[in-house]
């Protein structure tokens, strides 16, 4: 077994990259969207072999057990090369297995582990509710313990990809009585359970990757619970280091400004002061997005916690995005109206469906709202 | 730049204030005919279909007098103007209306009523104004085009009238027409041709655009019109196109301050009526100035659509002046639109996201709308041209 | 007498432009901030001696009797020429000699107004408090009734022009019981009265129209009190539609949007297409802002109420002056440096002063975050 | 686009644990000089005035070896770079000091160094480095000026060295300066002259700047000039020029980090004081996401500064690299800064204002470095010139 970990960062980083560009379907790189896990599937079985399905697992639940540092490098040539999927695989390889392995049971790790690790189980995350999206805490998605099950009835909401998933982590009410962020319980639930329903709800993009999910009387064994009793928030709110820094990675921005010079060059637009002038804002507001990236992935490497400040990050991250496919909208002009979703045959290249598909990033990691709230707050010490 | 106090405002005139009542009436009939959702339903179910409009609506917008309310009541129509049928355009916006009524009445019918050919215009423009024959212009030939008088499809003299060859594409309202009418160079300079649908069908593929609506594209390799059908010889047809374009931007921003006044009530209701932290989240003071900044956008467009309409009623308006006028409308209307309707995304959360949310369907309209004829970037360098004699100077 | 409102609109504006033209000094031409008194005096000495020194007070009180129609013509017509002080004159014209018209007594009026009208008092207005400003009604200056004077103590900030003035009016607070916009008495005062202090505050533009009056057991007659006892909330917040106009004037981003013109030609930006994309959109503001300024002139002119969403006007007016003043700035560059205040000789522009003058706009006349307050809750009704 | 994972941040070296120790000791020094707010009263004090900086203050400055840190030891220096420069230059503008270190230690310093001339380097460095001698870069001559190699000074050939003939304008530090270095066209190119003050003294007159700090201009008729002044000859003057420029550029960014960071930092503390309608103001949500705003512009400039200076220490910098890397985090303070500054008086109301509040001095510095070696606008587009190459292609 490789000590990945010992060996130099540019080897490393070779390694990865040779494996990715050798392996990764052409065709897939840089997708707008989110692709369906059929599309996808072959390659994640390809990493499943090689052994690099779960890098951020320790080894001793088969993961390649990346340090933070390692991590990035991984993570970065995805990213470079335009893999899909957010860099790390599914939520339950990305979100899941870490979770089980600081709060489950050994019983659960052997039970669940392997079978997310060979994508045999495929985990959605059932955290949003129609009256729970910024305010989480106040979920009312109920669990009552009956003998050894657990009855579940409510309705998550924003679920991606529950139609491509055989099984979600979910967090529900078990006690109603203190405050809102007690009483929460973190628990798994097989999707083919009687009670549940799962209902694709497209987007304005015209993909179908999130969904509605009701849960009538869905009963789940108490085996299946994460964490302690009224503990799920807990669960449900240690991210890792690296799942936080996910969100805020520049590499969706610096997609988007790659399509941009497409598009640009396709119209002859670098002849045009104008936009030259308004690109270069943009460019630089990239090449500072990443300093800003940079400065957060370093702290991660040096085993220092991410604070608050990270908001900084994600808000830049995100408007940064925006700012990049509103400005490619606005000087396609009405070339925009013609192009395909998605084409970028024949130097035709698609401005709507970025624009369309980034409306998500100030919404979905939080919104802008929130991130504005917690760096007023939490590191300004602005009074409540 | 003019007067703050200009003329149009004068002393009331038992003019205005029968323009005022004329006005009043418009838009009382207006708002019953688009009330409650049922048009943005049909807007929803008609997206990615063909023609993706429905004929049913289009007689009863025909009986309501609209399609003929800019044609003479020689020619069967009503014989409004401009101010009129901006109250008709804006009530179709908020309505999401997929019928493509400024395309064909403002846009083909304008090029029409503005060529020489009165025999035809005697021909086409009653049945226009009945409902019974949609007309579309095609004059764009490539998605670079900006320019309604760059016109390199070729119309080749024949003993009986023209041949056509060339193509040409986003031609709006296009699915939905009973015919086109094409711009091609003559020997004698631009020549504007009618094509009746039978006539173009052979030629004819559909774009879907933004908003579920479809575009047609149309090559030509030989396509027969008789000299009975020109519409406008070249004496004419530049100055048809360029009136007509001027006065379809007026009514497209019409459109759009209709539909993003629509996509901000929507907004401001949820704002209301959705509740976060205990609370309806229009009552934080950040969204709460952010639908501040929104409503000023739209005030601004109003205020400013009724300044250029009241310009358009000037007879002695030359040329470049209404091209200024419209470009400044569309430029501002089109930027209004389209910031408005994606923060009415933002505002709705998650819920915006979803294709099932009707302010997706706004935000598509005004994608649609904001960049047909050319968006802000292009209209604010076109008034500039037009109007700000120092930068070219 | 005339009766200017049964003039003809045209042959009225070309009167008061004829006289304006003729005799208001060409060097206080579009000055970029309020002159001194002693300034632009003989000024409004000719406006006295011509019977034109309070166009919008009743012919009875000395007026010019003025329609709101005639008034913004009257006022057009001056700031068209550059014409300095807010186009009305002093705060006593503008603003107090309505307020005893409206709320005085006849022995005020008879007492107060003409001197008001010929200069002989100049007043200004004691509002702001440095613990009241945005929230003006908190203020604590007190005024206690002692036999047939008030004693007033306290202090009153950002008093334009007291340095220039004889006499301030001013709120003061002579009950603490109930709500805090009761309780507030409108009062007149002689600045030459002891215990009065004024102090001028130089601003950043370099000026000193700012000061602070400093209240230390000054006492006024109670003759000095206009309207009733704890009503003074009420006459100083009855402001009449061409008061509240006034600063929305888009009069102040012309003058700015002609200085960037100027700017433009001597450093010849009009060849550079960046600039002139920018520039456009500033024409394009500013043409839209006359639209909407427009709108409310013509109710006012209808005799049609003004309604809270006046902020709409008063928020384009102010931000499109700052965003204008800004650009003048940034496209100035390094000559930005080295121009001395006030420059226009040699095609030299001064992009400095106008841009610091500029930064009161969006403060003075009610913060921009106060207007946008009112248009939330009383245009939109947002929940509070 | 470089990796996001720069080669800088590379496993920890003992250089690198080094530098941060030295970095932390040369924070720790500023801080406790800059500390209170006893320099901001000096450069309120000094505003207006000529000219306009205090000796005991700059004498303190050369014995805390800050206007020695590039200087090579064997020059008196301290030999350190710009990573250590900027943390000075960062407390520098932190505490609004008027003395003019960045124009004359980094910009005239630079030239002297980078130039050819080892004799006179032995001989002005040292005083510099001392605090004896105070040199200023004189090379605009026109405000219109935005290239350093565009020279039309003169410099003619006499027996015993050169006469100069032009104007210099905007020598930022000239007033206080001991002499000035003018860059002059000779017959073989661009050199650059050293001009003590008495020599210059018959042509200098000066300008306030818009942060009462004043400015030098130079008229020259014929100024001699010893052959041993020359600073650097045709071989060697346009490369030190560009490189102090770029220095310059990079150091400014970071006094005008410092004291956007501390007008923030005062801004923050009037909004969790002031209260207005019974409560704090930084308690209002739209102040706040304000505040948020100007927080993430300071964060924005303090990571992008830290990159430029790490890849300043690359030895194989290419020119063309180190211009995109300067003009990037220019254009980035002095947009940030300026932003930053201006709502810092918006949020202070009516007393930010007032010339008596400390961040109207705030405003107007960064007013002056904003603008100084040319503002946002200029540095973006140096920055597509040389380093989006796709641009120009």
């Amino acid at each position: 077994m490789h000590d990945w970990n010992n060996m130099n960062d540019d080897d490393f980083r070779k390694e990865v990259r040779r494996f990715i560009e050798q392996n990764y379907p052409q065709d897939l790189r840089f997708l707008p969207h989110r692709p369906r896990f059929s599309v996808i599937k072959p390659w994640l079985m390809l990493l499943v072999e090689k052994g690099w399905a779960a890098p951020h697992w320790p080894v001793q639940y088969g993961g390649m057990g990346l340090s933070p540092r390692k991590l990035l490098i991984y993570m970065d040539e995805q990213g470079r090369w335009g893999v899909a999927r957010q860099f790390l695989g599914e939520a339950g390889v990305v979100q899941l297995g870490p979770m089980l392995i600081r709060f489950g049971s050994e019983e659960q790790r052997a039970r669940l582990l392997p079978k997310i690790l060979r994508y045999e189980t495929i985990w959605c995350q059932g955290y949003s509710e129609p009256n729970a999206g910024s305010d989480l805490a106040s979920l009312s998605t109920e669990a009552l313990l009956d003998g050894d099950e657990f009855a579940i009835n409510g309705r998550k909401i924003w679920t991606s990809s529950a139609l491509d998933s055989t099984h979600m982590f979910l967090i529900v009410r078990t006690d109603k009585t203190g405050k809102k962020q007690q009483g929460i319980t973190f628990l798994l639930l097989d999707l083919a359970t009687p009670g549940v329903t799962v209902r694709g709800i497209k987007n304005i993009a015209g993909t179908t990757d999130y969904c509605e999910v009701t849960l009538d009387n869905a009963r789940t064994a108490r085996s299946n619970m994460v964490g302690e009793l009224n503990q799920g928030w807990t669960v449900s709110r240690n991210l890792l280091g690296f799942e936080r820094i996910n969100t805020g990675s520049p590499r969706r921005s610096e997609f988007a400004f790659k399509r941009l010079e497409a598009l640009a060059r396709e119209r002859g637009l670098f002849k045009d002061a104008g936009f030259v002038d308004r690109y270069a804002q943009l460019a630089l507001d990239l090449a500072d997005l990443k300093a800003v990236y940079v400065h957060f992935a370093d702290l991660l490497t040096r085993g220092e916690p991410l604070g608050p400040d990270l908001s900084v990050l994600q808000l830049l991250s995100s408007e940064t995005n925006q700012r990049i496919t509103e400005f490619m909208l606005e000087v396609s002009g009405e070339l925009g109206l013609t192009v395909a979703p998605g084409e970028t045959q024949n130097e035709r290249v698609d401005a709507l469906t970025p624009f369309l598909v980034m409306r998500a990033v100030t919404i979905g990691a939080g919104t802008s709202e929130i991130h504005r709230n917690i760096i007023s707050r939490h590191v300004l010490k602005l009074p409540g | 730049m003019t007067d703050s106090l200009p003329a149009a405002s004068s002393e009331d005139s038992a003019d205005s204030g029968e323009l005022q009542e004329r006005l009043a009436l418009l838009r009382n009939s207006a708002s019953r005919y688009t009330a409650g959702d049922v048009h943005v339903k049909r807007a929803r179910a008609l997206r990615g279909t063909q023609p993706g409009f429905d004929r049913d609506a289009w007689r009863q917008m025909a009986e309501l007098g609209w399609l003929g309310t800019l044609i003479p009541e020689r020619f069967g129509g009503v014989g409004l103007g401009c101010t009129e049928m901006a109250v008709i355009c804006e009530a179709l916006g908020r309505a999401l209306l997929p019928e493509p009524v400024t395309a064909a009445a403002v846009l083909a019918g304008g090029v029409l009523l503005y060529g020489d050919n009165e025999t035809l215009k005697a021909e086409l423009a009653p049945a226009l104004a009945a409902g019974t024959l949609i007309p579309a212009l095609a004059w764009r030939e490539s998605v670079h085009d900006t320019d309604m008088l760059a016109v390199e499809t070729r119309a080749e003299q024949t003993p009986r009238g023209v041949k056509l060859y060339g193509s040409k594409c986003l031609i709006i309202g296009g699915a939905a027409a009973d015919g086109l009418i094409v711009s091609a160079q003559s020997s004698g300079g631009i020549g504007l041709y009618w094509v009746p649908g039978a006539a173009a069908a052979p030629g004819l593929s559909y774009r879907e655009l933004p908003d579920g609506r479809a575009s047609a594209e149309l090559v030509m390799s030989g396509v027969e019109v008789p000299a009975a059908h020109c519409v406008a010889g070249p004496g004419a047809a530049s100055a048809a196109l360029e009136r007509a374009y001027d006065e379809a931007l007026v009514m497209a921003s019409a459109e759009l301050l209709g539909l993003s006044t629509r996509a901000l009530e929507i907004t401001l209701e949820y704002l209301r009526t959705r509740v976060q932290f205990g609370k309806p989240i229009g009552s934080f003071q950040a969204l709460q100035h952010r639908a501040a900044d929104l409503y000023i956008q739209q005030r601004m467009c109003r205020h400013s659509l009724d300044e250029v309409l009241a310009a358009l009623q000037r007879p002695d308006l030359a040329a470049e002046e209404r091209g200024a006028l419209a470009s400044r409308i569309k430029a501002r209307c089109s930027e209004a639109s389209l910031r408005i309707t994606r923060d009415a995304i933002q505002m709705h959360g998650a819920m915006g996201f979803a294709d099932e949310c009707d302010v997706g369907l706004y935000l598509k309209r005004a994608l649609t709308l904001a960049a047909w004829l050319g968006g802000a970037l292009l209209h604010r360098r076109r008034y500039a041209r037009l109007a700000l004699k120092e930068t070219t100077a």
